[in-house]
């Protein structure tokens, strides 16, 4: 009872988001509304009991990736500039052709997929069994995928500092500072 | 807050260029001053100051006034040093009309000036605390400038602006509590410089932002005219009342604070070292004073100023203050020109703040020590 | 002061300080050394207690250039007077070296109609805003001044307040019936 | 007083029979419950704030040698009530020229993140708002929302001195977090548990300052300067800068939506010291000494809340200790400090925690 009714205001909260996401007409307004869809979808975690993965999504995604979308917009954007044109109908017109597409392609992925309910073992995992099993060599560990994606982070991120680090114009009459 | 259109200075504005408005009405200018500062990020690629805020038209007034009423109003200059200024005016006069001051009078001019320095110098040692960010040590200056003004406040009943020294001596004679009280503060003052070195002195955090911070080489401050601690912590041994001794400083024992390095440091330790030889001074003079005496020359009713040309420079908290004047047999000067050492160490300021940061500007702006009444006349 | 001579400190203390002494009318040694520096064009005038040299304004750089190759290397103040009468402007450089305890001044007269000369920013760095000073106050010109603009006053000011006769136009604090 | 503080989980229950008597409808009873609980926070961080300043304003008062306020009821223990009502009251200027709905959402956001955060601090057994098996990781995640809120602040405000503040708190406060999570994780590997409760509990033997190896030590001594950074307060104060930025991101605010930033200050100055004492100084439990019986037994009497709330404002003691004696880092010394000391320090104490809680005992068992 409880949970539908919060499952219900939840959803309505991310649906509401995500529009004003799209149809916001400037880049920090979307921001606001990107964080309000990733708390709104780790509310449903918690729905769900799975307090780690809700956790997670919050710190990582509210509080890490949005932060530097926040960030770039504060570097670009200015407070009264509109950033972006209004729509014209052809481009109202193939939004909205995709959209069709997409909600289709999503109900029918829906339809004929058979879901089961989560077994009981899935809702008690801990924070231990998330470390186990990433840190796991066996079958079902993680081992791998963990490893590679921290690699792709690195090297991502060495590449970002050497972008960074090309484009920044000397400034004339610059010291080094201590 | 775009680009200032009456700035030729700055090319026409692009979109990289960043311009922020620091001031009039910013905690950190000390008054009202503006700076219009070009940035990249943080960093400061340029810098413009527009004086004037309170620009009283002081050198009009005088030539409306008489020599001992514009005594009135150079207090109001750099009111952290009324006294010096006071008695730079008083020269300028006494040299112009040929008027002897008595033994007395020269004593307590030295005492009240060099408890005006101390009482700068705290004042500016709180406010350079303040401005890096630690609140403590402007109660603490505060708390010690208290005494002084106490003592200024018996003498002449003003705490301020005091118009104690005028032509021909001082406006009246101290009471009789003077010479005690003002050893109990030189007793008392001592040990409280060792209590500032140890609160802000040795704090890592301010050492960090200040050496090596706003480099001022000397022959640029020699080229800008600074005088005062900014010049004498960039290495130049220059102190008017030792290079270009007036009043009685010559029979006094001192030395002249001074810092090779240039930064903003350096300009920290001179202050700090020129409260301790000003407490030397007062000392000396103390025991050196007549005990009585006349303390103020009997002036004709109307003085009238010679024609030609007369000047006097004196040494105050900042630096020199200089009277230019010029008389055509009135009583009222025809033109009076005040060189004031804040606008001349200012005009320093913009060359040696390009490629630090935005707080370097506070901290460096801070140890200038600049009062805005004294550049804005 | 500077004529006064202060007593060396090993002597016995005076009772008054004595008043300032009068200029002499012949040149002292100090005096005989600018003028050797200024060469033959300047007069020694002793009006007053400041040494004065006259030059004249078309010589004032070059007159500065020598001085500061003399070792003046200290610009106390520039600054002019107004003597409507004579329909000129004086201008009056004091300078001294940091090493000495004397200062003098040198003067140079213009033309009230002209109200042009070359600046010596270049020279010293203080006749920088010294010498905007003067522009704002007196609207003398400096030639080659390299950022000319009104310094204490308002942009839009209206005339120049230290002239003899200015008439302020703009505030009417006296007019006021108070 | 002991009966009043382990009496709540009956309050509760009263609380349930008397909901369900009467509204006799489960979900409005449960809305009920959670109304209350949310009313009971909300006055404690009211009131908590108001404590706070007054602390802070005395602290700093004395500090200076001088009384700090003394007018307002004895000596001034009212001012802040006062100067809290003059706050809501006075009119909200909303300047010219800014982004109107992120400029009135910042406030609330920064106010959101610490009041939310704190609910998940345990206060004394069975006194939790709510429990989570990753509590800890919920309250890193939330107080990263605050960051948020200063970025949308400076940036909505339209003026270039609160942009230059909200960009400085971006960088400061994002760089910052990382110490300070590597530095409670180091103590996390000893206590494996992200349970506030579990993390208390696990410090009925010694807490884990003194028992993680010194790990514990320098791990405090991260934490405590990575969130003195995270909360803005001096000498990591940049953010709002008064002598250079004015007020930083907040220089555009007065009124009600000012004293949003000023609670949520406050708030999170209290927050980052309560998950230091539940962390490192165990929480709600009592000091005990090894086998020293009757000692112990003394300190047992004390109530629990007594003790996390001794040990919070001793912290906060601390901080207050900085904000009034240390001047303000710059930008880029405050930086290079994170990333080239601070961080790489965390990191090998994190390492080296990670190799002695697999293969060591703990030091200091008595404790």
């Amino acid at each position: 009872m409880m949970a539908n009714v919060f499952f219900y205001i939840l959803a309505a909260f991310i649906l509401y988001s995500a529009l004003f996401v799209v149809s916001a007409h400037n880049l920090f307004r979307s921001a606001i509304g990107l964080i309000a869809v990733l708390l709104g979808v780790a509310g449903m975690y918690l729905l769900m009991d799975a307090q780690f993965l809700s956790a997670v999504q919050i710190m990582v995604y509210v509080g890490g990736i949005v932060v530097l979308i926040v960030f770039v917009v504060l570097l670009v954007a200015d407070v009264t500039e509109k950033t972006f044109q209004k729509a014209d109908r052809w481009r109202k017109l193939s939004a909205g052709f995709v959209l069709a597409v997409f909600f289709g392609i999503t109900v029918w992925a829906l339809d004929s997929h058979s879901f089961t309910s989560a077994s009981q073992n899935a809702q008690a995992a801990s924070v231990k069994d998330y470390g186990r099993a990433l840190l796991s060599t066996e079958k079902e560990g993680f081992i791998l995928p963990f490893e590679v994606i921290s690699l792709v982070l690195v090297a991502a991120l060495i590449g970002a500092i050497t972008i960074a680090g090309q484009t920044q114009a000397p400034v004339n009459g610059q010291k080094e500072l201590p | 807050m775009s680009a200032p259109t009456t700035d030729t200075k700055a090319k026409s504005p692009t979109y990289q260029d960043y311009f922020i408005n620091m001031g009039p009405q910013h905690p950190s200018t000390h008054g009202v001053l503006r700076m219009i500062v070009k940035l990249s990020g943080e960093t400061v690629l340029g810098l413009t100051p527009h004086l004037g805020y309170v620009h009283r038209g002081i050198e009009k007034m005088t030539e409306a006034q008489t020599a001992v009423q514009i005594t009135h109003l150079t207090d109001r200059l750099d009111y952290l040093s009324a006294h010096m200024n006071n008695w730079a005016w008083s020269m300028t006069v006494e040299q112009a009309l040929g008027i002897a001051v008595p033994e007395r009078a020269e004593y307590l001019r030295v005492i009240m000036s060099e408890l005006t320095r101390i009482a700068s110098h705290q004042l500016w040692w709180g406010v350079f605390g303040m401005d890096l960010g630690a609140f403590t040590p402007f109660l603490y200056g505060f708390r010690d400038r208290e005494m002084i003004n106490d003592i200024f406040e018996k003498s002449c009943g003003s705490r301020l602006t005091m118009n104690y020294i005028c032509p021909g001596g001082v406006t009246q004679d101290v009471t009789g509590e003077f010479e005690g009280e003002t050893r109990r503060f030189v007793e008392y003052f001592k040990p409280i410089i060792e209590e500032y070195e140890t609160l802000v002195s040795g704090n890592v955090i301010i050492q960090e932002r200040t050496k090596g911070v706003g480099i001022l080489p000397a022959d640029r401050a020699k080229a800008y005219g600074c005088t005062g601690p900014v010049l004498r912590a960039s290495g130049v041994d220059y102190d008017l009342r030792k290079n270009h001794p007036y009043g009685v400083y010559p029979r006094f024992d001192f030395r002249t604070a001074v810092s090779p390095e240039g930064d903003s440091w350096a300009r920290y330790i001179v202050r700090l070292e020129e409260m301790r030889q000003s407490l030397k001074i007062i000392t000396q003079a103390l025991d050196q004073m007549p005990k009585e005496g006349p303390v103020r020359t009997k002036l004709p009713p109307t003085l009238k100023i010679p024609k030609g040309r007369y000047m006097a420079r004196g040494e105050t908290a900042r630096g020199e203050i200089a009277f230019f004047l010029v008389g055509n047999d009135s009583p009222k000067p025809y033109r009076v020109k005040i060189r004031t050492p804040c606008f001349s160490n200012l005009s320093a300021f913009p060359e040696i703040i390009k490629g630090w940061r935005v707080a370097d500007i506070v901290t460096v702006l801070s140890t200038f020590d600049v009062v805005v009444p004294d550049i804005d006349r | 002061m500077s004529e006064a001579a202060s007593p060396p400190p090993n002597q016995p203390v005076p009772p008054a300080v004595p008043a300032p002494a009068p200029v002499p009318a012949a040149p002292d040694p100090f005096q005989l050394e600018i003028l050797n520096i200024l060469g033959p064009g300047a007069a020694l005038e002793n009006v007053g207690k400041l040494p004065t040299f006259r030059v004249a304004s078309e010589t004032i750089v070059e007159v500065c250039r020598k001085l500061q190759a003399a070792g003046f290397d200290y610009l106390i103040l520039i600054t002019a007077v107004d003597y409507p009468a004579e329909n000129r402007f004086e201008l009056n450089y004091v300078v001294t070296r940091f090493s000495q305890d004397r200062e003098f001044c040198v003067v140079t007269d213009i033309k009230r109609e002209v109200a042009r000369i070359e600046t010596v920013s270049d020279i010293w760095a203080a006749a920088d805003w010294q010498e905007r000073e003067i522009y704002d106050m007196y609207g003398i010109r400096f030639d080659r001044h390299p950022d000319l603009r009104r310094i204490l006053l308002d942009d839009t000011w209206q005339g120049y307040p230290l002239r003899k006769d200015y008439v302020d136009t703009v505030h009417d604090v006296i007019k006021r019936p108070y | 007083m002991n009966n009043f503080i382990y009496k709540t989980d009956s309050m509760v229950e009263w609380l349930t029979n008397w909901l369900q008597q009467h509204l006799h409808n489960p979900l409005l009873v449960e809305i009920v419950k959670m109304l209350v609980g949310a009313g009971v926070l909300a006055g404690f961080v009211s009131v908590l704030a108001m404590v706070l300043i007054y602390i802070e304003r005395k602290v700093a008062a004395h500090m200076q040698q001088r009384l700090g306020p003394m007018r307002v009821g004895p000596h001034g223990i009212f001012q802040t009530v006062a100067d809290s009502i003059k706050l809501l009251t006075k009119e909200c200027i909303t300047p010219q020229d800014v982004d109107r709905f992120v400029f009135n959402l910042a406030p609330l956001v920064c106010f959101v993140a610490a009041f939310v955060s704190l609910s998940f601090i345990p206060f004394a057994p069975r006194i939790q708002a709510v429990n989570f098996n990753v509590g800890i990781l919920f309250i890193l995640g939330i107080s990263s929302l605050g960051v948020f809120g200063i970025l949308a602040a400076g940036w909505a405000s339209n003026n270039k001195w609160s942009l230059l503040g909200a960009m400085r708190a971006g960088a400061q406060i994002i760089s910052y977090e990382l110490s300070a999570v590597l530095a409670l994780l180091a103590i996390l590997i000893f206590a494996g548990t992200l349970d506030f409760k579990e993390i208390v509990e696990s410090q009925r033997n010694g807490w884990w300052i003194w028992r993680a190896h010194g790990i514990g030590i320098v791990a405090f001594l991260i934490y405590t300067i990575a969130s003195t950074a995270e909360c803005n307060r001096t000498p990591f104060d940049i953010v709002e800068g008064e002598s250079e930025l004015t007020a930083g991101f907040h220089t555009e605010y007065s009124a009600i939506k000012f004293a949003m930033f000023f609670l949520a200050e406050f708030i999170n100055v209290f927050l980052v010291c309560a998950i230091s004492a539940t962390v490192f100084f165990g929480g709600w439990m009592p000091f005990h000494i090894g086998d020293m019986t009757a000692l112990n037994g003394i300190f047992d009497l004390v109530p629990p809340f007594v003790w996390f709330f001794g040990k919070v404002f001793a912290l906060v003691f601390v901080v207050m200790w900085f904000r009034w004696t240390f001047p303000r880092l710059r930008v880029d010394q405050l930086m290079r400090f994170e990333w080239k000391y601070l961080m790489p320090l965390a990191l090998i104490n994190l390492g080296v925690g990670a190799v002695l809680a697999a293969y060591g005992g703990f030091f200091f068992n008595k404790f």
